[in-house]
């Protein structure tokens, strides 16, 4: 057992140091540049330099690495430390790349793939739709050829980042005679056309994070499909086989509790600290015992990584785990507020960050883990993905008759 | 022995519910929540129509002389309903004339709170939670000067009832020179709060002894009505939602999980009613019991219905956590009531006196 | 609303007081008598004035009184404050002699239903078996008609009070080609006879209140049946008429909880009385709050036994809210216990009583609330009958497909 | 980076599990469980002859040389099979002697130790739950005279480590004159305890400084690894009995309460692994860490096994509760992990003052 990345890495760590020195900020007239641009130009040099995009082949505008997780863990903490843009997040590159890479045509591969890795091209997920949740063989929108051209009627709900995107993938019922999930086929859609009308959900705090997507006689070419006709179930389900950041998550974890720790130093409860309180200083303890398992066991998951084992049990509870601990921190937090656990939420877009600094922060936070608890699978159903592939446990019995 | 509500009792409850039902229905509701009016004059005018101005004022000032039981029933209806407006700062404030105000006092304001013509509330809270009688600070003597955080609907009063250093209550019109509101971004839309700054308010003190822990304990047991009928609320809507929603083509509630959640739910929730009717109870009838018995029914509805608004959330799924979606209101009505008057584990503390 | 019992039933008491008075304890050569025989010269006498037996016909050995809980209510307070013998509790007065009244023959009743109300007469009930827990349909014990004689074989468990019992009650599969409930009967067996072989299950804390019942060609005449041949199921589900103690459960709950309050104030915690402890009093405030729900839940109950209504959801809530009650009070106290917490539970064959006095009567009842839980339906099957029962949500599937 | 366990720890663990399997089954765990012995020698003998006797003891002593980490995998091995026996008591007077022992008292006790020849324990307890250095009351100089509770198999073991007041630790041989034991009914029947009453006992001080705080943190590390070893266990059992439980014609692992209650407990079970194995590697690599993660490690795992065996008795149904079924060996298992060397709210209050 050994926390120190080792001496090989160290060397690693100084090369992506002195890249960083050299390439960021940019300087001169680049810096003029917005943001966005200027984050693409770094990439691109980034990537020649095999710091991004390194699963993907230097052919689609990757750097073609070999897989190595505690180099990239080194470069998210060194280019997280300089503040220098990274692979760019969301569903782009965790999805969209993967699948194509897999799934897609070379044409394919070249027309979206460098792009989405550079950050030039923003992608949405049409996935699920307001009569299905996590039961995606019910779904309803359909397309229908037209010549060569689908044609494609229904609405999606739940889509993060449909206002800023260029494509959906999109998964489309095309064989309405074929049952359930064989009827599914998943094509790409530019977001830019008429017959798309994207409305903003607004959260109970305010913000909005998601968005309900129409979409009335809105067209795509026929060969914008990823898989033949009626594959699109399976294509969904492609592997991902990118370095996941596991213990990216146990840190968020860890910050939001350094946070509540500020909090409880601060907060007066009955007119004393609320930290010699002795009820909340166990509360604060007991998260604390959730956090430090949560990181340790992000070490874990990285360590079953680098050996190149399938992380288990363990790697199926990420999610649940982190969700409670959020929530129980949330709680409390929302205990050490006294009076302002009646103020409005400083609604944010965003779905969970670090630690709130002030009240209405927390407030935001307080709404927000549930938010998370819900965004992306229930806790249900994270618990009948624990039950069923962790410990083996037969399949709900409706799940099942639905297949 | 009867542990029940009488006929006249369950007509009340019917009546304001049925108004409720016509003039609250969920589409007037959305818009009262949404909009930027902290008031809703004729909305509160059905209210008074409905004699709820008065509850609690003797027959003889132009009430209709009911008990807290009463009020409280009332309060759960509104709870259920999430109906804004100002009924509980206004029948507290008729509560603590009704109980510590002169012979004066109660013919000045008495019949005026009762028909309408006056709006009241009270002005309670200070700096770092001190919501309570042995807590305030805040002195009136002829005058007031100073801040009272989290008054509810102050900006549309006419009438304060402020307490006071020493735990004793002032009479204080808001028209009145020397008295300015600040309207708070409360989470809950359905009823405004607003801080009050007195500098050097003409005021007119209450002479009755007691009044502002009587006002405090009556405040305690409406706010735990309110969390009773919300958290019931929220279970219902839950419940029909596992009856209407499909997934893997039945009904949600075919889930044992959610089944049993929503079973936890209800059982979280059905058990309290007798305590808050327990609570208004002893306050009628057996006051040396009051104390303790408002700060725990305080204490263990609003908890409740706090956490069954966050079950009701997750129950919902990924719907329950928009805006349209109305579980919020019921969510953010338990914030208030949660926070209103002092923490749940103040009170806890409290109870624990009488141990 | 009003919490008095009148003036009615305040003479009622003085009757009540004046009858114990009387007749409670017994003198002379009667107070010789073992302790049972004294508890069944009394209850005559306490049947004769109409205190006992209440709902059970003269013809049968009872006093036939109209139904009044409050008087009920008032007999048990009086009864327990002058420690006199009510009526026997368990199985056969509260399950049995109900049963019989309703379905039985008259010679039945007039055999058995005497006896059994006066406490001569003990039962067992023979519903569970080793395969079949909430699922009777599933129970495989049978009798088989030997001339005037069934002779039956199987194994019953979790039988309370097997070791004494002088019959048992006992769902037998007597028609083996029908399916399911439809072949079950409902059998009256003598417990005194070869072939009966009762063994005591040893529980986790040392006590042992329930047995298994091993039968091997037992013989019963072929008329002591209650019922029809295969109507055993229906028999069993006989609803039971009696005066229902719903405030006994609260005030037993209450009891348990000052019994927790009494070690908070004379444990310490860390040097420091435990009560001063913010966590601690916390804790018991926030159990206080359930505690006295619950008790108000009792005179709701009883309120709607007055009025002749249905109690409805709550009647449902009983078990399981004071069964969640007494596992947190019984938490707590495992808490304040220090290093006792590791000693040998005082292994009583009681489930569970009033609060323990020492240190190993509370680990005992950290184990038995949880026996608790599982006696007479396990939490899982309450909230079962609250979603389903109480909220109307859709029965289990297997369940369903069971009957 | 590697944070996993190396081939000759999965070794260990392996050979740990393979011997327990074939000495320690369910029959022989049950009937040790249920005799009135207090000590089986021959199981332990088994133990000793796989080196488990002086597995940190340092291999110039005839021990294993191993670390803190490698022992704890042996403790979670011993805990997920319930193994009777000293284990616990001896390892940590070993470690004592190794880490604070002069080199004669290392001379002449620790080969014994590592060989068998000698059993040892510790004698730490004192009353009102004074567990730590920092708490010891106990006079020991040159004599010692006080009362220890809670000392592991303190009736047949040949050497004693005494806690002493000042946080020193002394030698006291048990044959020597002045030592008396009383067995304790202890729930716990796998590892019994006994009180041991000094009475002008001889005893020897060991000279090294901060011997005592190593042990204690050691002490709650081994104390973790059992409890997750323990916990892990009770998933394991809960989730086999719903594979094989029918009810209603099908396993009730089908029924999705359950597997939710199923899932819930792994979850307070599996990802505890990576924060036992962080407490043992910085006690043996970054001890200015090991204090606070030692406290953190004992109060997390020791509570979350104790409640994962009561979920285990809930999940097992009527038979969970009865003294046949094994759980009960694990719950009370759970009794002794999680109050021996104190509770974890005095721990949470330990690595609270690190914030």
């Amino acid at each position: 057992m050994d926390l120190s990345y080792g001496p090989e890495y160290d060397t690693f760590r100084e090369e992506v140091k002195s890249f960083l020195a050299e390439h960021w900020p940019l300087q001169g007239e680049e810096a003029q540049q917005s943001f966005d641009d200027q984050a693409i130009t770094f990439r691109r040099r980034a990537i020649e330099a095999g710091y991004l995009a390194r699963s993907t082949p230097r052919a689609y505008g990757g750097s073609e690495q070999e897989s190595d997780p505690l180099k990239a863990q080194v470069i998210r903490e060194e280019f997280g430390r300089a503040r220098a843009p990274g692979d760019p997040g969301g569903i782009g590159t965790m999805m969209l790349a993967p699948t194509l890479l897999e799934r897609g045509e070379t044409w394919q591969k070249e027309k979206w793939v460098p792009g989405t890795v550079l950050g030039e091209i923003a992608w949405c997920q049409g996935y699920s739709e307001p009569g299905s949740g996590s039961d995606l063989a019910s779904l309803k929108t359909r397309g229908e050829l037209d010549g060569d051209e689908w044609v494609i009627n229904g609405q999606k709900i739940w889509t993060s980042g449909a206002v800023t995107a260029d494509f959906m993938f999109c998964l489309t019922r095309t064989e309405p005679e074929a049952s359930k999930h064989a009827g599914i086929s998943y094509l790409l859609i530019d977001m830019k056309q008429p017959g798309i009308d994207v409305r903003p959900l607004k959260q109970m705090n305010g913000g909005s994070h998601f968005n309900e997507v129409f979409m009335n006689d809105v067209r795509t070419p026929s060969d914008w499909i990823v898989g033949k006709r009626g594959e699109g179930w399976l294509v969904s389900r492609t592997t991902l086989k990118h370095e996941r950041n596991s213990i990216g998550n146990a840190a968020m974890t860890e910050a939001s509790f350094k946070g509540l720790l500020r909090l409880a130093k601060q907060a007066e409860l009955d007119g004393r600290p609320a930290l010699e309180n002795e009820g909340i200083r166990q509360r604060l303890a007991t998260i604390e015992g959730y956090v430090q398992a949560h990181k340790c066991s992000g070490y874990r998951q990285l360590t079953h990584q680098l050996r190149g084992e399938e992380a288990g049990l363990i790697g199926l509870m990420n999610k649940l785990h982190s969700t409670n601990i959020n929530q129980e921190i949330s709680k409390l937090a929302f205990d050490l507020l006294g009076d302002d656990a009646m103020l409005d939420p400083e609604g944010g877009g965003a779905l969970m960050g670090a630690a709130p600094r002030g009240s209405e922060g927390w407030v935001n936070l307080y709404m927000a883990s549930l938010g998370v608890a819900i965004a992306g699978g229930t806790a249900n159903i994270q618990r009948n993905v624990i039950g069923e592939r962790g410990l083996g446990l037969p399949r709900d019995y409706y799940a099942q008759q639905s297949k | 022995m009867d542990f029940g509500l009488s006929e006249e009792q369950a007509l009340l409850q019917d009546t304001v519910g049925q108004f409720l039902a016509n003039e609250n229905d969920p589409n007037q509701l959305r818009a009262r929540f949404d909009s930027e009016e902290r008031h809703d004059a004729p909305f509160w005018n059905g209210m008074i129509e409905l004699g709820l101005g008065g509850l609690m004022v003797p027959e003889e000032f132009g009430g209709a002389g009911l008990e807290l039981l009463d009020a409280a029933l009332v309060a759960e209806t509104l709870g259920r309903g999430a109906a804004p407006g100002p009924f509980l700062g206004h029948t507290l404030a008729a509560l603590a004339i009704a109980s510590g105000g002169s012979d004066a006092q109660k013919k000045a304001w008495l019949p005026k709170l009762a028909t309408g013509d006056a709006l009241g509330t009270v002005a309670l809270g200070e700096d770092g939670g001190r919501w309570l009688p042995d807590q305030w600070e805040l002195k009136a003597n002829g005058s007031v000067s100073g801040l009272k955080h989290y008054v509810p609907n102050a900006s549309v009063a006419d009438l304060i009832v402020v307490g006071s250093a020493g735990g004793g209550l002032a009479l204080v019109e808001r028209a009145s020179a020397g008295v300015e509101t600040e309207a708070y971004a409360g989470a809950d839309r359905t009823r405004h709060l607003d801080s009050v700054r007195f500098d050097g308010a003409a005021c007119e003190a209450l002479p009755g002894e007691g009044a502002a822990s009587r006002l405090c304990d009556a405040g305690l047991v409406l706010l735990a009505a309110d969390a009773f009928g919300g958290a019931s609320r929220c279970v219902e809507m839950s419940v029909d939602y596992a009856h209407n929603r499909e997934q893997f083509g039945v009904t949600i509630g075919h889930f044992q999980a959610l089944k049993h959640q929503l079973a936890n739910m209800a059982l979280e929730v059905e058990p309290a009613r007798g305590l808050l009717w327990y609570a208004a109870h002893v306050f009628d009838k057996a006051p040396e019991e009051s104390e303790r018995m408002a700060a725990v029914a305080k204490a263990h509805l609003t908890d409740r219905f706090m956490a069954v608004a966050r079950d009701a959330v997750e129950a919902h799924g990924g719907i329950g956590y928009t805006w349209e979606c109305d579980v919020q209101i019921w969510f953010k009505r338990a914030m208030f009531d949660r926070s209103f008057l002092g923490s749940p584990s103040m009170h806890r503390d409290r109870a624990a006196r009488h141990w």
